[in-house]
């Protein structure tokens, strides 16, 4: 256990967390008012189901003793047997639990992303049960495949420094549930204007703050790859901020807070895949795509097919992820990191075609496994709140709560 | 006779109206914010990209003045009207009511004394 | 002959009724929140943990409609009592008032013109 | 006959207004926060240092109680009165407004039956 | 000076520090609307009041030269003397400067506590020169006793890993001064709702965000301790989470957002004594059995009992921080961390006692510190403020402001 | 490179980086209603200008080899050639990158004081193009004549710990900002009190949380003068939180949670150019007296020169940090740290006028530049809004957007 890079991935493990409340506060600020703390609680809740399921099995599933590459084991249960001070891997340097911790936070924010594209319609208890039934069906194994040692994903030679597994599977999740769910009833006929843009702001703030960790954590250790990685995530949240204040501009005349909270975002998730592989410039140039890309998924492919993702979950999150995976194919250099490949514009065509292999397998992976997890949610009874509730809000309906009670205003 | 006169006007004419009437020696008003519609029908906006909302609601603030003497009522409604005045749709409406009666809750005082200014 | 309609309805018919409205051609609405109480005596909440609080004021929407005609009056308080009927305590009231006077702030007009729409 | 009552009263007396009609058996009311000024001019406030500021408008609660019958008028005015009393300036006014019609929205009822309590 | 551990201890001092605004947006989100700015303003003076006094002479009062086991000495006057680069305890990883910077933010945090329980009533200067003087009265022995060299809680054997004390001496001290002062005058009369939950949530997560750097700080060090006092955190937060969502759904038949945070917070109290010392699964127990305790407290005592302990400062604080202290008298574990003992579950009888005799007497001190500081505070004048001044707030009567002047809505 | 330093260096930078939302909360709390997003997102879009810019060529002008001990050089371009493990400076802790990163996140939040002084009634365009330019004419030159090698304010012996350069240019130039620009249309007519005062106070605090990176990371590496600049930092925020605590009671009766708020930020301004050079004590003075000096510059010179410097951008910022360059001047001893001088105070006369003369130098910088960058700004347009817009807010009048379109209220 090396003192530093342990204190630099605890640190990192805290910010982490953050984001998670910071994701609450962007999906909270972009909903109606009487949804907002239901939306907040949908975002939040996967703290405490999902620290407790990995801390029971979680762990073990995802990086214990591989099983066909697809799955850990479960020597691990209750986090028996995990080292407080020797390394998870040889050589690495940090002990079992710290990457354990690291990894947890990874497993609440993963499945908090999904709830945005639901907001405003599904019961929460239906929500629960999917999340934790996700976490396991979906999440665990991928991580497994892209993270774990012996993971197949990882053998084929796929890159993914801090997360494309986990965007891509959440982002498509979101959009296939939300298909499944159907659309708020009022989607067309009511205004869905953002009820608190100082909330969105802050809480892309605190996302913006957290993915430092979140990225540059992912070197696991204090090494160049985990300076490198930090200003490749800062490059491209800043160039994608800008982008998107751009097609603001450009395609409504003013550039507006709200997007540049979504930009900042947007460049958090294209620069995620490929933070400790490409270099510096290639950051901006995955900044100044990703906006644009995921601006287009928002403004003309969601309006065209007409599918209801409330808080553009899958728009932002899968479409983001898929790209940056493309873009880690494209972009990644091993005078960078050697530990990684070199992507299509260094010469390596084999790489992009195993991250394109690896998005494809993702992508089967999480409409199957939605699917299933909505299928078995269904058991438990409707997944979809009545009209009235979804009428006078969720808040009052599920929670029986509401969130500014001494404030007037239409909602 | 006590007639109250209430306003619909717009946001950024509140202030104008506010202080016109105080030219004219109106200082007891009450006001509040409100959402209203009618010939402006509305605006279409766009959030989070190009993603159209249309806001048929749009904010207006409502102005209401008690008055005591009839003579004084079309002044205050010209001043009303002067101060909001743009040209554009969405200038809002003035009205007039009759009110029953008036008590002043310091004072007991009843009728027109009862909103006349006092020190 | 002008008159007010002002109704106090639930929170979550207010779209229903601005739409009813829009259906007999009224456009003109204005509205805002109020907390309100009446047969609905208010409800019990829990706050943090089992700790019982008494809300005596609910929110309401409170929606002011100006009319010109009074054949119209009687078909516009029937249409908002419809939208915003659910038979359950609290679906609020309908009220009438007689308006003196009225002005459009931008065209001057006044009496019945003044709220009409106008394009 | 059906009249309104509209008061405005400071922010802390709501609650006392409120507790004294129910004594007189009143639990219909409906009300919400406003801006208002009057011969109490505004407060100077200090902001961040000592910068002042000038608040012509503060916030007062406006209330609104529907009635049946005219004798109750003058028990509920003079409630309100009591219970909003304290004697310095901005206490505030009472005034009462006739109505031409009323429903209840849940039970179609019109007339002074749409505003008596009902279970 | 180890630079990890020293890396480590700074930062997770502005991660306590943190916890201060923290807890004023969550008491702040808890009170009406006409009190919001008075009590936020009460949680965060003391990062001004604690830190002056600290560098004044707390820390040394705190940690100096022992007398008697009770208190410290003048030594550091000033924090002349105190070591930037040397240790503080031979051995320790960090300097003294470093410790005592660390230990300041818990001095800042500890008495805001105690303002939950007398929000809406109190004049603002008492509440200064009360919290003051508890202080020095109360929180430089407490903290000199449990982790001075010398304190004689420590030479008894009483483990207290990261704030058993500072949590057992607030929550007491809330709850005697809350029944000093008196009920606010309408609180049977009127509803005290939450006037804005996502403040109170957002206030929880800077809670549990700061909250790691006090548990897994308190190591003082990088070290298997700090690593596992921080799952244990997390484990503990969570299942709390979790079990007030619970409560809530079985006895109110609703989560409710409310909950979810107040039930993390409760979790993080009940895990601080223990963190370092308790096994993992032990601190699952610890998490689902804290929150019940606190959700009892807090619906059923208060109630009965009639005191007006209004954010709960006595039943989250002192509740969970005595429970936490029994839990560690009943699961610590020589073979998690060798410095510290085995409790009741493995054998350990002599540490349960211990551990129920350092509660009882931090209880005595707290109540007669309480009476004591109030005694003394009197003598300045009036300490609860006029029924007018409570009517119109406290925003207006104590501080002449109002939180939010451009939004209407009854309070 | 060192881990532990690496660690904490990477951390301190995600903290600074987390002010300039700070600084969007703490403005945008104290502007009105119809100008909140406006505010807030003319706070954070130097996260993308800035940071982009960074990369591009700021980083390389203001740290590259020097030219005449003004300017850097462009041999870093992109990012080029920046080494991820080799340090800046022969012996430094850190390596380039790092270092890289850490300069990064003071030229974002910069040039965002200056935004300060202006809101309210600039356009938005126009803004961003000004700090643009001026984070090249003034911005990139004064860092390289403090901290960059052979910067001549640096080799002249002129002590800047953290930042007197960036708070006496940005404080500077907002002054001549607003002149330029002409008051608010309403300024004396209107009321401008705060919006949101819960708002403001988080503003401060995340400022509070992030400035320790700004102070203590500025020793660029664990030792020492991390730990010292860490400590001095807490003091001098404290006691100038009480100091303006205290002369909100002694000239207006009351204290204020706005007042608390501002103190804290103000002292953290003062302790800034010597929190690495100053004692302790000398830290408590520092706070004690710069709350008074910037109280007074708001409540009285601002309002006898009738300048409308909106957010007190230079009375906080400005006048802070020049009395925190004086006080170095002062109190800088090299029994604290023997990389600096012996201040007035200790008998060194020479430091003293240094100091003047460097703050004389950068105020000269400031004034020209700003009118420079104003010049030419004009010719890319209005730099003012239209009386209308102003009146209906910037909100909605250069962004389209309304900050709570759900909540009533006058604004
Ligand atoms: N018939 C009406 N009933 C109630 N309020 C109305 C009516 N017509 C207009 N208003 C109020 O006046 C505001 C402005 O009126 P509008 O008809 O849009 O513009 P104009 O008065 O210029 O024709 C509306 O937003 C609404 O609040
Ligand atoms: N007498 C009254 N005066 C003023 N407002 C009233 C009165 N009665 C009812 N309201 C308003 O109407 C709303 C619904 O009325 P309520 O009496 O609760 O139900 P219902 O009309 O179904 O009997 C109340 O919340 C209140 O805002
Ligand atoms: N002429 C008026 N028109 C409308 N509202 C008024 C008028 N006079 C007073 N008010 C309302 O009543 C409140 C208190 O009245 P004010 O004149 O200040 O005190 P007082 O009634 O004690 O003389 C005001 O804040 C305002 O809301």
């Amino acid at each position: 256990m090396e003192t530093g890079s342990t204190a630099y991935i605890l640190i990192c493990s805290t910010l982490v967390l953050l984001m998670t409340p910071g994701l609450a506060l962007f999906y909270g600020g972009l909903v109606r008012r009487k949804n907002v703390a239901n939306t907040m609680l949908a975002s939040v809740f996967t703290i405490g189901t999902g620290m407790v399921m990995w801390m029971l099995f979680g762990y073990s599933l995802s990086f214990g003793t591989d099983h066909c590459g697809i799955i850990g084991s479960i020597e691990w249960i209750g986090l028996n047997g995990v080292s407080l001070t020797e390394p998870y891997t040889n050589g690495s340097q940090i002990s079992n639990m710290t990457f354990c911790i690291f990894q947890m936070m990874f497993a609440v924010i993963t499945p908090a992303l999904i709830t945005g594209s639901v907001a405003g319609r599904m019961k929460f208890k239906s929500l629960v049960i999917f999340i934790m039934l996700w976490s396991i069906i979906v999440y665990y194994p991928v991580t497994h495949m892209v993270w774990g040692n012996g993971g197949f994903l990882k053998k084929l030679g796929a890159l993914d420094f801090a997360g494309l597994g986990l965007h891509v599977t959440s982002g498509v999740s979101a959009l296939v549930l939300c298909i499944l769910l159907g659309r708020r009833y009022d989607f067309k006929a009511t205004n869905y204007r953002i009820h608190n843009i100082p909330m969105v702001a802050l809480g892309s703030f605190l996302l913006l703050f957290g993915w430092f960790g979140f990225n540059s954590g992912s070197a696991l250790g204090i090494n160049g790859t985990a300076v490198h990685a930090f200003i490749t995530t800062a490059v491209s949240a800043a160039a994608a901020m800008l982008a998107w204040m751009l097609c603001d501009i450009i395609l409504i005349g003013k550039p507006t807070l709200i997007g540049a909270s979504t930009g900042i975002v947007a460049g958090l998730i294209g620069i995620t895949p490929g933070a400790g592989y490409v270099p510096v410039w290639a950051a901006l140039v995955i900044g100044l795509t990703t906006s644009p890309i995921c601006y287009f998924m928002i403004s003309c492919v969601k309006k065209k097919f007409g599918y209801d993702d409330a808080l553009d979950a899958f728009g932002c999150h899968g479409i983001g992820g898929i790209w940056g995976g493309i873009c880690t194919g494209l972009f990644a250099s091993t005078s960078v990191n050697s530990a990684g490949s070199d992507g299509l514009f260094f010469g390596g065509v084999k790489l992009f075609f195993i991250q394109l292999a690896a998005i494809g397998i993702m992508i089967i992976l999480a409409i199957a496994g939605t699917f299933f997890c909505y299928g078995i949610t269904r058991v438990f009874g409707k997944i979809r709140v009545e009209e009235h509730d979804e009428r006078i809000g969720l808040d009052r309906s599920e929670l029986g709560e509401s969130a500014y009670p001494s404030f007037n205003g239409l909602d | 006779m006590i007639v109250k006169i209430e306003a619909y006007i717009r946001e950024d004419k509140m202030e104008d109206v506010i202080d016109a009437l105080a030219t004219i020696d109106i200082h007891g008003i009450t006001c509040y914010q409100v959402m209203g519609c009618g010939s402006q029908h509305g605006v279409k906006e766009y959030t989070r990209g190009k993603q159209e909302v249309e806001l048929h609601l749009l904010p207006k603030i409502k102005i209401e003045v008690l008055l005591s003497t009839e003579k004084c009522e079309q002044r205050v409604i010209d001043t009303i009207q002067k101060a909001a005045y743009t040209g554009e749709k969405g200038d809002g409406k003035i009205l007039s009511y009759d009110v029953r009666s008036a008590m002043r809750i310091r004072t007991h005082e009843t009728g027109p004394e009862a909103i006349q200014p006092s020190d």
